[in-house]
């Protein structure tokens, strides 16, 4: 075990991933020599070379296609998307060829891609560095999606994403890179090095992809999270003494039900988030199929905590992130209700 | 409200319905006169390569010049036969799209020597990463017609389940990609395809075929800089058929001197030749291919040809451009051309064409007769309607295992 | 009044707006001189002359970046995007630029843009011509999403979107072009004429953008649905004989909630509905704020009716379309609960 | 693991960290040689000018050939007094970064011919699609500095509301379109509102600029298809300043002899010029603007020249690129050889340059005094809160009046 942040364990991960199958390369724009913006790919060219650790040119739709042919002839690639805000580019690679080639040729060609992408924001990124996409892509049939909260997971599940048959579209929290966050930016930066998901094997391992977790057993409500939210979660609860369940999805495609449903049927009441505006985010779909599958056991309707239903703004950052008062609020909502 | 000149500039074909086609603007180099460098030779001295015109059958349809790749008789009347096939196969196959045998279908009708000559000279080996309209390469590879048709009519044993199009094949065996919907996709995938095969040490090389119209997409862009940038084998053709559905290709090329000349700005080799001149088409896809082999990177081969038919069963060609125009097209047909070259050398004549063209259509039939013991779209049987649930990912996660049971199947 | 399909229809509506408006120009591809593969931009270029209705290099991003450069400059741009598969290409043009604008200019650019696209399957397309991608641009703040379910909407909503100052995707369902569709593929083929929304006046009209429309009242069940689907849950309360309230939804951003939830309230049982496969669609978003809006009222959890998550099959077609039985089964689940 | 020779190739750089810096490479033909066809010329007749480069002022920092703009002392003066101030206006905003006083910020030091000579050249009517990189821009057209800063303390004058990252302005007013985060989506867009300034009957041209890192993306490709298709009147810039973030030109420029180039494949005119040189920079812009405004269409234009900083405040260029490299360029500094020429000319002298630095130091100085006095990012104030639900749309609809509601405000 190693302390690492959410930056080294995902180096680690592709190291692993890199030393163990000769198929795996890793590119993207600045993800070769520098080792990318975030150095998530930082030495991974010294020790594997050029050819399977290289600069792509800034054009994302390109970088993935690349990769669908190299996977198409047996490689493992993983495509970094230097910010998930400019995952849009490669969105028709993505929707109509990425998640459609085993489908299409009935298994006879299959691309397993990892698309990893820094995501959120928190970092004053302004619009175009903070966006938190990952619901477009849990509505195209095909595709995996996965967005970890800490360096632990991070790492576990980058390795099975690049082992998955699957392509799958990866989320870091960019928020998270460097240490945990609760949502209050007035703080001290926290590092991982005293989060218990800072501690890190530095061998191969993998979890589950479509198993959540709880991370905090309660019983007078259920919040789901995912990414940097579910430190705010966490937050929110310890802040107003709740004795609130939180679930961290981990994966939204194929996400847990069976662990969210058994929470929500011992709680009766729920509140779901996300980062990302508000309409037809993932969070609804959570609300859509939760209200289905617990009907009877709820008690107050599912609140949802999102971004508002305007671009991500620079200067007001913190008045559009989801931090722990609207949790709170959320929660009061559905305590009260 | 009439209409004024416009105001910004908007192209236009030389002659729409109603008009007497008119190709009086289409210069055609005499046969022979390209020169033929070395595959070695550095890109930019293919430039003129990418203005000019390879054409090796002239008008006598004896090979002349440079790039006369000096096949034998048997490979010609090999050519020959699979172009014919191609041709055969997709007049039965419109038929029966208008029996309502499939749903769709395309045909390549005028552009079969773009496929067929292309695929022979590849290698078996290397993976082809096509468009809608290269049937001709199945053919020249070898493909079961009986499958092939068993996809376009989507019953039992359609080797894609009926999940796709009409004429949208895969053939992985055959290292034929899967065809998609959406144009222009597989260019760069190819490109990553061909990198991926001199990862792994081979000497496999990819090959990618666009028409005219789909070079306006990001994706042709996408492909020419990952080719550039990483030197990659792989042949990029452009089929300059002149339509895309109901635009010419003025809309795509715009004020372009030639689609072939794009590739010069990215420092790749360039071709221009006479799609419907098999001999041109072989040496050519040679040519290119012998430098991908030897590590020199891509070629951008724009073949120049006409879309004789319709651009599918949904489009009717009479609303956008003259009736009869593909009888003018100044460059012939590549079958007629083809047959009256062997013709010519004394290895064919016209009865062993009519037998031919006979014995292939005949072939058709009888292919067509088993296919349909598999089932049609129409009548079934289909693939199993749980398929459908199938191949989403290579396990169903719970929400595919619940929607089969919702559908009960 | 005139019997109009929707075709007609919305090519009356284009023609009506380009000669109120010298602004208004329509372009795509085969758009121009031969009028769209499906005809809706049929003699415009005849009428109105090659530079306001014109044919569009095959590059759907350049299509839409044209217009967002057109809009900024005062033109009022009707972009056709062939088929809505076809649209991803364009979506970054739309989701990094096109729907912010006015935002991140704080109103000194404004790019008021409708982009048309023809959706929905019904018509064997395959996976390729067959999406309903609706959702996605639903996510979108700053952009508006409509979609009508016959002639007479889609006229009066398309010169709305053209008149509207904000940008507009627009869908049109292709399978109800030339006629009604009950979800019954072996019937004969209807047309508009016999449908009173096939009545459809000649001049300039609009609808209200953000109106939904009860077009069945009932006390049993609300079922809200849009475009197609609005025919198969008409055909499927006709068919069981149930006391459905149906709601067409037209606009999905911003949906006519105060619609919804006075029905829901009334009903206490509602099915949502889309053709797009099931998870993070529209219906997700539709349930999520449904169940929040109207919990006290409902009696029964809220039912998705969808398309699945898997891509649009050729063949099998009729078994991914989400027809009249799935409505009956739902409506069923609702009620019996 | 050892590191093997790649498989397939990858560009690298002459230098890396640690090596000496290496411009030996680059030819660099002597000001005056290139010809200055008229502006009608024909598009492909201006192919050499896309391999070659453009100069006009010499070593000896006097203009040369047929390029000369033959500008007054005065319009030079303006132009070195513009790119002084845009100098000297990155300078001090890095340092108000460093402190703490915006968030981020981009220098274009080393480019600042690209931007004001190219502004000067146009008139003030047309519509500029910059990157980010352009502030020069703001300058030549007489921006009010306070107002540029208030924008990048982003504080309650910040005619942005606070929604943009710094430096990504817009000024309707001045005719300069929004900046975009997002690289090279303006492209398009630029020949959209070219044409419609065609379509309205008006003389006003659009032109825009990317990086060489940003040609790869498919909007530049889409540009220049649109472009060449209806003959936009429009300028489209690449400036090639050898670096994207930590990825040198090759990544994107591949096998291509220039970027230039890449014009000619679209029938479009191009020109390559030496962008550390005032008036290469007027003059090409004035040619390509004269061009355009005579119904021909756009030209390509790329402006060779360097990056002399960071990419922007979170890069450290240091991991990716020799120090000193910028000192090495064989081009020199903008700034510093159209002083010399002025000063040649006998129409400046270094005790007025000292004196304009000073002067123009002293003005951004006291600018941004008057800036923050109506705010900063860190201590407010801001624009109010509430306005972050305004100008979504047009009218704010049900859910973003909720939602303002909910974070009562
Ligand atoms: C991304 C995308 N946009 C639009 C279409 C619709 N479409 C199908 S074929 C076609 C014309 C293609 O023309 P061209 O590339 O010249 O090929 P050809 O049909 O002539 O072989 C169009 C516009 C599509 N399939 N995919
Ligand atoms: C679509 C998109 N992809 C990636 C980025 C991240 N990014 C910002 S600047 C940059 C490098 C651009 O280089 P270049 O075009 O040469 O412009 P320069 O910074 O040199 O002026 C990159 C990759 C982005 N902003 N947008
Ligand atoms: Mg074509
Ligand atoms: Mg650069």
């Amino acid at each position: 075990m190693a302390k690492m942040n959410m930056i080294q364990s995902l180096n680690s991960a592709l190291d692993n991933a890199m030393e163990k199958d000769p198929n795996v390369i890793s590119f993207g724009e600045d993800a070769g020599y520098f080792g990318g913006v975030f150095r998530v790919t930082a030495g991974l060219q010294e020790k594997y070379g050029l050819d399977r650790s290289f600069d792509a040119p800034i054009n994302e739709a390109a970088i993935t296609a690349m990769a669908i042919g190299m996977a198409a002839k047996g490689l493992r690639p993983v495509a970094e998307i230097q910010f998930a805000d400019y995952i849009f580019p490669a969105i028709d690679q993505i929707v109509s060829e990425l998640s459609r080639i085993r489908y299409r040729t009935a298994g006879q060609f299959t691309t397993p891609v990892v698309v990893r992408t820094p995501c959120g924001g928190g970092i004053r990124g302004g619009q175009t560095h903070s966006m938190s996409p990952e619901a477009f892509f849990t509505q195209v049939p095909g595709i995996q999606v996965i967005m970890p909260s800490n360096p632990y997971d991070a790492k576990g599940l980058l390795i099975a994403a690049i082992e998955s048959p699957d392509p799958v579209v990866f989320f870091e929290p960019k928020r998270l890179y460097n240490g945990p966050f609760d949502g209050d930016p007035t703080k001290a930066l926290e590092t991982w090095a005293k989060h218990e998901k800072g501690e890190v094997p530095e061998g191969h391992y993998t979890l589950p992809i479509g198993k959540a977790e709880v991370v905090r057993e309660g019983n007078d409500v259920t919040i789901v999270a995912y990414g940097t939210l579910v430190h705010v979660a966490l937050a929110a609860a310890e802040r107003e003494g709740i004795d609130a369940e939180i679930i961290d999805l981990k994966t939204l495609v194929p996400y847990d039900i069976d662990t969210i449903a058994a929470s929500v049927n011992k709680t009766g009441r729920c509140v779901v988030s996300q980062e990302a505006p508000r309409t037809s985010g993932f969070a609804a779909e959570l609300a859509a199929q939760i209200q289905e599958e617990c009907f009877y056991a709820l008690e107050a309707p599912i609140q949802r905590v999102t971004g508002w239903d305007t671009p991500y703004p620079h200067a007001h950052e913190w008045a559009y992130f989801p931090g722990p008062q609207r949790f709170i609020n959320a929660i009061r909502e559905v305590l009260e209700a | 409200m009439t209409q004024t000149d416009p105001r910004f500039h908007v192209p236009a074909p030389h002659a729409r319905p109603g008009d007497t086609p008119d190709f009086s603007h289409i210069e055609v180099p005499p046969a022979g006169e390209a020169k033929r460098p070395e595959p070695t030779v550095a890109a930019h001295e293919t430039r003129d390569l990418a203005t000019g015109l390879v054409r090796v059958l002239d008008h006598n349809h004896q090979a002349v010049g440079e790039w006369d790749p000096k096949l034998d008789a048997e490979p010609l009347r090999e050519g020959l036969k699979h172009m014919v096939l191609t041709r055969v196969y997709d007049d039965r196959m419109l038929k029966l799209q208008r029996q309502g045998k499939m749903s769709f279908y395309m045909k390549s009708t005028g552009e079969e020597a773009v496929a067929v000559a292309a695929a022979m000279a590849l290698d078996k080996g290397d993976m082809v990463f096509p468009s809608y309209r290269q049937q001709g390469i199945l053919f020249a590879r070898g493909r079961d017609i009986v499958d092939m048709m068993c996809h376009c009519i989507s019953n039992s044993r359609d080797n894609l389940k009926g999940r796709q199009l009409p004429v949208h094949y895969t053939w992985a065996e055959g290292n034929f990609f899967s065809i998609s919907g959406n144009l222009t996709t597989q260019f760069p995938q190819a490109v990553g395809y061909a990198m991926a095969c001199q990862y792994k040490g081979e000497s496999q090389i990819a090959a990618s075929w666009i028409g005219e119209g789909s070079t306006a997409e990001g994706d042709f862009h996408g492909a020419l800089v990952l080719a550039s940038t990483y030197k990659a084998p792989v042949i990029l053709n452009v089929v300059n058929n002149q339509w895309a559905i109901s635009t010419f290709q003025g809309i795509a090329g715009g004020q372009a001197e030639t689609f072939a000349l794009k590739g010069q700005g990215y420092g790749l080799a360039t071709l221009r030749i006479d799609g419907n001149d098999f001999l041109a088409v072989y040496a050519a896809t040679q040519w290119a291919a012998e430098r991908a082999r030897a590590g020199l990177g891509a070629t951008v081969i724009e073949s120049y040809t006409y879309r004789a038919d319709a651009h599918s069963t949904s489009d009717d060609p009479s609303g956008y451009r003259p009736k009869g125009e593909e009888a003018k097209w100044p460059l012939g047909d590549p079958i007629e051309r083809l047959k009256q070259h062997l013709i010519g050398l004394g290895e064919w004549d016209e009865e062993r064409h009519a037998a031919l063209e006979k014995e292939l259509d005949e072939l058709v039939i009888k292919s067509y007769k088993q296919a349909e013991s598999f089932g049609t779209l129409h009548d079934g049987p289909l693939s199993p309607v749980e398929s459908i649930f199938e191949d989403v990912y290579a396990e169903p996660d719970w929400r595919l295992r619940r929607q089969r049971q919702d559908l009960g199947v």
